[in-house]
Order: C-alpha cells, then structure tokens, then sequence
C-alpha cells in the first residue's frame, strides 16, 4: 500500500522535472518547481521525515517560489530562449555521471532495510540514549540542537550570509520614503479582511512549531520560516511599506545577527562553565535540565535569524521591484 | 456495525472529493478563457476539500486528529476562495477580459 | 581554559566577530572590530600548531559529545599548518583591506564586505580544523556563500556574470561532495573522519564507495579549480575587488586542497586512492595539462589580474602534481608550495591592488613606467614574480625544488622537464611587465602617479619580504610540511 | 528481480537528480539555471532521506510503544542541507537580478555577446 504512494509520487516527480526541461515559460516552470517541492515534501513524510517535510514544504515551496516570482517580476522574460544546437555535451556529462551513481547504488544495501549498516553504527545511540540524555522526545531535535549542533550553528551561519549578500547585491537604502507602490492589494476588501485574519493564526502558529519543535515536528528553522511567511502576506496585502513600520529594516538587521549571536554565545557560555563549546550540560543545574535550556536558547537564535533573514530578503527584493516600476512609469 | 457505516460515509466522501477534483482538473484543461477555468477548479476545489477531509475525520482515531483537520479544513475554506478571487481580479487589473458569447 | 578549548575558539571567533561587526554598522567602527578579530585568529591558530607539535593530535568534542556521535574537531600537524596559513593572510590581508575597502567601495558597502570576510576566514578555517565528514560541507557552504558576496562586489559589471558562474559551479561541486558523502555514509553509518578511515576498509571493495570517491574527487576538485574544472576562477579572481581576490586567492583553493587530501589521503587511505582506483595517474595527467596550457593562456592576457588568475590555475597544477605522487617526499612538496604560493599569490594580488588604487586599472597599459612612478609596488610585483617562476632564493624555489625532486625519486623526470616548462612560461609572462614597467617611459598623465600609500604598501611589502625570507629559511616550513604529510599519508589507523 | 525491487527507488531518485543537472548545465536561462540547480538539490535531499527509511518504521519521535523508528541522523542532515540550499537560492536569484540591470538580459548568449564587444 505504502509502496503504491511512493510509486505515483514518485511518478508525479518525474513528470513535473521533465515538464521544467520541456516548458519555456518560466512563470509555468516556477510554478511547476513549487509543485516539485511540495511533492517531494509529501514523499518524506511517507519516508517518516516529518521534520524534513515541514521544512521542505515552507521553504521550497514557499519563500524559493516567492523569491523566483519576485526575480521574474524585475526581469520580465517570461519566455526562455530556444538553445541553438543541440546540447550533445551536457547530455554526455549527465550520462556519465548517471550512469557512476546507478553504477553506485548496485552494492547499496537496499532500500528501507533495516540491517543496513546506516542503521546499525551511530544512529542507534540517538534513538536509544536521547530521551535519557537530552530528554525530549523528538530524536530529530535532539541531534539537530545538541548532538550535531555545531552543524546547526554553521547553517544558521549560512542563512545570515545568504541575509548579507541579498542585502549587498539588492540592498534596502534609499529612495525608500518615495515608493507608495507597494499597496496594489490594498484595495481588494476580501484580501484585506482574510489577510488580517490569517497573519495572527500564521504567527501563531509559528509560536507553536518554535516551542513545539521539541515534542513534535518542528524547531526553529520551520517557525521562522512561518513567521517571515505571515509578514509576507501582510506586506503583499497591506503594502510593504506599512509591514516595514511594523519591522523596520533597522530593527531586522539587529535581529539578523542577534539569532547568530545568541546561538554562538550559548557555546560560549559552555565553554565558560567549564564544558567544551555547545556543550548544554554544565548550563543548568542537572544534565538534562542544561540540554533543555540550551536547546530552547539555541533553537529561539535559530528561529529569530531566520525569520529576520527571510523577511528581510523578501523586502530587499519587493523595494527593488516597487523602484522598477517607478521607473517604469 | 457503527465502523462499517462509517467506513462506508468515509469512502463516499472520498470517492465524491476526489471526482470532484479530478473534474476540476479536466475544467481547468478544457475551458476556453482563464475565468472559466479559473471558475472550475475554484468552485469544485472548495467542496473537493471539504468531501475529503470530511471523510478523513470519519476516519479519524483521536479526537486531537479530529480537531487538526477541522482546523485545515476552516484554513482551506477561508484561503482557497480567497487566492481563486485574487487571481481573478489580478487578472482583471492585468488587462485581461472574459471571453463573452461566441454567436454575436 | 583557553589552551582546552582551542580548536572551538579558532572558529568561533571570526565566526561570533562576523554578527557582532554587522551589529556595529559604521565602517570605521567595523574594521578595527574585524581586524582585532582576525589578529586573535592568527594567535590562536599559532598557539594551536604550537600545542600539536609538542603534544600529537588533538580531538576535540563539540557539545562534550564523543565522537562518532557529536563532532569531532580533529587537529593534527596538516590542518594546524593550513589553518595558520589561512588566518595569517587573513589578518596580513584584512589590515590592507581598511584603505583599500574605503577606496573601492561605496560607504554602506563596506560593513557588509567586512562581515562577509569574517564569516569567509570562519568557513575556510572551519573546513580546516574539523573532522566531520558532513561538517565539511555546512562550512565550505559558510565560505563559499560569503566568497560570492565579496567577488558581487567588483567594480565592473562582470563581476556579477562572473559571481554567478562561480555560484553554478561551486554549488554543483558541493552537491557533488554531498553525494559522494552521502554513498561513505550509507555503506559505514558514520561521519566522523576517523570512524570512516576505520570502516571502510570492510566495505571498500564496492562499487558503492568507488562511486563515493569518484563523486568526492569530481566535486573538490572543481573547489580547487583543477584543469578543466576551473572556469569560474579566472573572471572571479580577475573582477572581484582587490582584497578578495588576495584573500581568496590565497585562502580559498589551498583550503580545497587540504580537503582533497584529508579525504584521499586520510579517510580513503593511500593504499585505495593510488592502488585500487587510478587517482595518481588521473592527476598526474591533469596536472601536466594544469601547469602547460593555463600557463600559456596566461601569457595572452592584458588584464594583468586575470593573467595572474590563470597563473594560479597553472601553480594548483604544481601542487597537485606533488600529490599525484602518492608519496611522503610528494605530499610535503604540495603543501610547501600551498604555502609558498599563497604567500607568493598573496603578494602579487596585494600590489595589484596597490597599482589599482593609484591608477584605477589593472591592464597592462598601466604597467608601463611603472619602474620609476611607483617603483615598491613594482618591486614587489617582480619579487612575487620570480617566486611563480621559482627562482632560488624565493619561496617558490623551494617548493618547486621538492617537487623536482619528488618527481626524480619515483624515476619521473619527464615531469621534472614539465615543471620546468611551466617555470619558463611563468618567466614570459612575466617579462612582460618588467618590459613595460622599466624599459618603457609612463605615459604624460600616468607620470603623476605617486606611490601607494603605507596602510597598502607595509602588509604588501610584508607578504613580500615574507616570500623571500622562506626562500632562504627553511626548516620551519619543510619540517613542519613534512610532518604533516607523514600525519596525512600515515593516516589515523 | 531482487535488487530491482530493492534499488529503484534510488534509480529514480539519480533520473530526477540527473534531470536537475542537465537544466543546469544544458540551458542558458540563468532563472532556469537556478530551478535545475534546486531540482538537484531537492532530489539529493530525497536520496539521503530514501536512505534513512527503515520499512516498517515510525517517525523518529520517542512514543509510547513504539520501538521501530525510521534513521533520524539524514533528517538533520537534509534540514541543514534545505536551508542551505534556500540560501542559495537567494543569492542567486539575487544576482540574476543585478545581471539582468547591467545586461538588460537573462540569457548567457546575450550576455555573452555583450562581455565580448565590450
């Protein structure tokens, strides 16, 4: 049964990833990569990846495809041009590096067996030992925050730089108090009367996957991502100028770095108690109790860098789009 | 006896959702203009959520499960019509006119 | 508690200095912060070297988890000698960068070039110091991500083209790695890089972890810019802004290589790398055509920073012809001239960048009287010079003499003869400078040119004299090279 | 039969990554580049998961009486590589951005054209 899901949607992606080679129309393709992520959002959670599907469904599906709108809005090419000769190179690199991975899959244990090496040296430690050791119950959480959380630490890294360099290539400076464009929505009563009751839910709910993360799906990276998203719709709704009085630029560039921070001085505060760097135990006055306020610390940088960083590439990109169209005019 | 009956609503909900899905699908395919299509998939999409989660939350086994899908299914009436409306009239301030009447 | 804990601190503190400089947002504020950070960088990767000659390999466990469950901070005599190289360019380059940035940049630009720099020192020594095979991957992301943010913000609107060429093909590489990473992890259910040397063997004669390799290699390799896989560096290199060019060019690539080794050497293991797959010989050709045809191209270029980005391609051909030997005597030539030539490049970028600063040009046109207007930059540029083409009493002798040698004790001189070729394609291109810029009169205008001033000329002089003083003074150098590629080759089992 | 039944779900997996690397490499749209680039990803991100999969498992989160859970350690590593990704992403549609200004186009030829008379 299980099997039939996994076929078809794996079935569906096949097809949209041959639609995006086929299709010229890059508004179509957009879309068609939103579907692609939110397929294979569906596909994890049949693999049991609830965490992943999550995360995959808020940030593929969700802020890439309103960054890829955004980018067709300023470049207004919906159409992509036809190759000139027939692309016998790149067919020739794909097919050999194709063919090096299926030639690599042959000795792969197969596929959801459990005698797998993958499941029998280290995993097995975090599913037995983590509810003793860390004490919360998502095994996911515990790993992401404690176990490898120096990974966690560089990919809140990655996602401040990604802030950075948005900001260095499209910047939020100047000319901002002339844009009064940014309110094409506004006057669309239903929009408004939806909008303004789905952005407290949205935030709310994004409250719920932070805290949450530790018993259920969830953590910090998918609730700040939800939280960036109910800004986003409130500043297509109502103006993005009016969503930057809310969350001025200034105020997103301090929590921009202060996710990072904080998160970094959680280790260092490890470290000055005497442990090694993100080490959780030595915070509190028991093991556990330390992993509690160290996951909790770390998660909430993580959920506070990202949330700022998305919303603040999403204003980086909309005052750029809103300045193209003044000049337009 | 009560699990057959219910078994029974459940997957005529289902089947009934799903059909009107797949119509909506074919609509939105076959219809000459975008209001029209827009107008499939919009009307049919609506009830095509409520049939199935309703069916869903006949099969439901905890009350908390029953409670989570009442709530998609609030978030889903609320949103779905809405963004069919807003592409609508984006299209409208787009410049876009309905096809009207074909004999004239 | 500071000497415990040096592995975490020599990523943590440009890493932590990177937000805390955005959150002070005035340039002038900025650098000094920055600068501060990476001189404590230097001091702490100086101590770490100094702690695993006296005391062996250190392992550290972030979070206070051991490994393989928690990551592993491994530093050995290899990763302590390249995180040194790393962040003593990155401090020598970062004192340069406060005139150089004010110049080249727009004022609210400059904060940001500052934090993408730390986070960039933070990645490459972060690729450096761990020994978590996943690990890898997150930093060198940190360091590649903040790479294109500084290389976006050359002058000239090919950086942007040339930004998102290196974007394309520095993610695929990545996606590479991953893969390849991602096939060692399904065959032994580990990350960690010791767990992995230790498991492998068991599984090593599959096709699996043949596909692992083939993917890691590719993938690196396309980080390190090896022929035919290095079209992203030369318009990167040539259009970025001064300083990110120096620093990259001397940081960025070395690290690639150090990860090329870490993962052939120590993890495959020497025995699998050169006997049962055929990387020796693989880069052994790559090499040769590495060192030969971008060494030609170079000599056709008139935009004198893409001409020295093409000699940089040519001289990761001399490194990985070293290590295509498979051998301790090999190995240690490659990393003497990482280090050499990152001192040499480093140099050669630094007075490219004084030169820009006075004339607003890197073309061979402002080379001409250059002799006589600004007559330190041109020293320099003739000394670093001289080191590409590895003449004695230059660091790049030293290297390239090893490297001579290694080739000589495995009966390979033809590849003694292509070093040598390479040498004298170095000497063409540059003669041409020294022609323009001592045998040909400035033009009217270009004859106000005064000297850059001392904020650019001291660090580019520095990394200069440097060149020269390990040219001469070797036993730091290829004692410590030496040991390390013994520690790589030796492996951990 | 066996290994057939047992592998292609991976053979699968490589088609898709295979197809994301074409775009890449084969179409000269740089937003189109990008798509492929995050077809890629996605698809490396669906093996890795493929590969934590234990049959009969449950989602990796301690319940009561339940003992079998599917391989937690992919799931981190593909949350970090999602947003990884993502950062990307932006970056790059970023850039494409800025060519398009300086170019006035998004098409490598064009902009090729452009860079060779200049």
């Amino acid at each position: 049964m299980v099997n039939l899901i996994d076929i078809v949607l794996m079935g569906l992606l096949l097809i949209t990833a041959f639609a995006v080679v086929r299709m010229r129309d890059l508004f179509a393709i957009v879309m068609l990569f939103s579907i692609y992520s939110l397929v294979s959002a569906s596909f994890f959670v049949n693999l049991d990846a609830v965490d992943v599907a999550l995360t995959e469904a808020a940030v593929g599906a969700g802020i890439s495809t309103v960054l890829m709108l955004g980018t067709l809005a300023m470049t207004r090419r919906y159409e992509e041009r036809r190759p000139r000769h027939a692309p016998l190179l790149p067919l020739f690199i794909v097919a050999v590096t194709g063919a090096a991975l299926i030639y690599g899959t042959l000795d792969m244990p197969h596929f959801a067996d459990p005698q797998a090496p993958i499941h029998q040296h280290v995993a097995p430690r975090y599913i037995e030992q983590s509810g003793t050791e860390i004490g919360i119950p998502n095994i996911v959480a515990s790993i992401l925050a404690s176990y490898r959380g120096f990974d966690t630490l560089g990919e809140t890294a990655v996602v401040f730089t990604a802030g950075l360099g948005v900001l260095t290539l499209l910047g939020r400076f100047g000319r901002r108090e002339e844009l009064s464009d940014g309110r094409s929505m506004y006057h669309d009563m239903i929009l408004r009367v939806i909008g303004k009751a789905l952005v407290p839910l949205m935030l709310l709910f994004a409250l719920y996957v932070q805290f949450h993360g530790e018993l259920g799906p969830g953590g910090g990276f998918q609730a700040g991502v939800v939280a960036a998203a109910a800004f986003i719709l409130y500043s297509i709704v109502f103006g993005w100028d009016r969503a930057q009085k809310i969350i001025s630029p200034f105020v997103l560039n301090i929590m921009m770095a202060s996710g990072v921070t904080l998160y970094a001085l959680v280790g260092v505060g490890g470290m000055l108690l005497g442990g090694e760097f993100l080490n959780y135990n030595v915070l509190g006055s028991y093991p556990a109790g330390g992993q509690h306020l160290g996951i909790f610390l770390v998660e909430l940088g993580v959920g506070i860098t990202v949330a700022a960083v998305m919303l603040s590439i999403y204003f980086d990109f909309a005052a750029r789009v809103a300045v193209r169209k003044m000049e337009a005019r | 006896m009560i699990s057959v009956i219910l078994d029974i609503l459940s997957w005529i909900c289902l089947m009934g959702g799903s059909f009107l899905g797949i119509s909506g699908a074919v609509g939105l395919f076959r219809f000459p203009d975008f209001f029209t299509r827009i107008h499939a998939s919009g009307v049919t999409d609506t009830m095509c959520t409520v049939l199935i989660i309703g069916g869903l939350m006949l099969q439901a086994e905890s009350w908390q499960m029953l409670a989570k899908l009442l709530m998609i299914l609030l978030l889903l009436t609320y949103t779905s019509p809405t963004s069919a409306h807003s592409l609508a009239k984006s299209a409208i301030r787009g410049g876009l006119r309905p096809t009207l009447g074909s004999g004239d | 508690m500071i000497s415990a804990n040096l592995p975490a601190l020599q990523v943590i503190i440009p890493l932590l200095a990177a937000p805390l400089a955005f959150l002070l947002r005035k340039p002038r504020l900025v650098w000094p912060f920055a600068l501060l950070a990476t001189i404590l960088t230097v001091l702490t990767s100086i101590g770490l070297l100094q702690q695993v000659l006296d005391e062996g390999v250190i392992s550290y466990a972030m979070g206070g988890w051991s490994p393989p469950w928690g990551i592993e901070y491994r530093v050995d005599a290899a990763n302590a000698y390249v995180a040194l190289i790393v962040s003593a360019m990155g401090a020598i380059v970062m004192f340069y960068a406060g005139t150089s940035i004010r110049h080249e940049l727009p004022e609210h630009k400059q904060t940001l070039f500052h934090v993408a720099y730390l986070l960039c020192l933070a990645g490459l020594l972060g690729i450096t110091v761990t020994g978590d095979a996943f690990n890898v991957f997150v930093f060198l992301e940190v360091s590649s991500l903040s790479t294109y943010i500084m290389v976006s913000l050359g002058a000239n609107r090919r950086a942007l083209t040339a930004t998102f060429q290196y974007l394309i093909m520095g993610t695929l590489g990545a996606t590479f790695i991953l893969i390849g990473v991602g096939l060692m992890y399904v065959m032994t259910g580990t990350l960690n890089m010791v767990d992995l040397a230790q498991r492998l063997p068991e599984v090593a004669d599959s096709r699996t972890i043949y596909s692992a390799f083939a993917f890691v290699t590719v993938g690196v390799c396309l980080k390190l810019a090896l022929f035919p896989l290095h079209g992203w560096l030369p318009n990167a290199y040539a259009y970025a802004p001064s300083v990110a060019t120096a620093f990259v060019a001397s940081t960025a690539t070395k690290v690639a290589i150090y990860v090329l080794l870490r993962f052939v050497l120590t993890i495959f293991g020497v025995t699998f790398s050169f006997n049962t797959m055929p990387l020796g010989y693989i880069l052994m050709v790559l090499a040769v055509i590495a060192i030969l045809i971008p060494s030609t191209v170079a000599i056709y270029q008139s935009n004198v920073k893409r001409l020295f980005a093409y000699s940089s391609v040519g001289q990761v051909g001399y490194i990985i012809l070293g290590i295509s030997f498979g051998t301790v005597l090999g190995v240690s030539a490659g990393l003497l001239h990482i280090f050499n030539h990152a001192l040499t490049k480093g140099a050669l970028f630094l007075a490219l960048g004084c030169l820009y600063y006075r004339t607003g040009s890197v073309h061979l046109d402002a080379f001409r009287g250059l002799g006589k207007t600004m007559p330190w930059t041109m020293a320099a540029i003739v000394v670093g010079g001289l080191g590409l083409v590895g003449v004695p009493l230059t660091a790049g002798f030293i290297s390239k003499w090893y490297l001579v040698m290694a080739a000589l004790e495995q009966g390979y001189w033809p590849l003694a003869a292509v070093a040598l070729a390479g040498s004298l394609l170095a000497a063409i291109y540059l003669w041409k400078l020294v022609e323009l810029a001592y045998f040909q009169q400035p033009d009217s205008d270009a004859a106000q040119i005064r000297e850059a001033p001392l904020s650019l000329l001291v660090p580019t002089l520095l990394v200069t004299a440097s060149t020269i003083y390990f040219g001469i003074n070797t036993d730091l150098t290829v004692g410590v090279a030496t040991v390390a590629a013994e520690t790589l080759i030796g492996g951990v089992r | 039969m066996s290994t057939i039944l047992g592998l292609y779900n991976y053979w699968i997996v490589v088609l898709l990554m295979m197809t994301g690397f074409y775009i890449v490499i084969a179409h000269g749209n740089l937003i189109k580049k990008v798509i492929g680039l995050n077809i890629f990803q996605t698809s490396v991100i669906i093996m890795y998961i493929s590969m934590g999969k234990v049959r009969d498992g449950a989602p990796p989160i301690l319940t009561e009486g339940v003992t079998l859970f599917s391989n937690p350690l992919p799931h981190v590593l593909m949350l970090t590589a999602i947003v990884v990704g993502v950062a990307t992403t932006a970056l790059a549609l970023s850039l494409v951005v800025r060519i398009n200004e300086a170019y006035g186009s998004i098409e490598e030829e064009d902009i090729h054209t452009q860079e060779k008379s200049s």
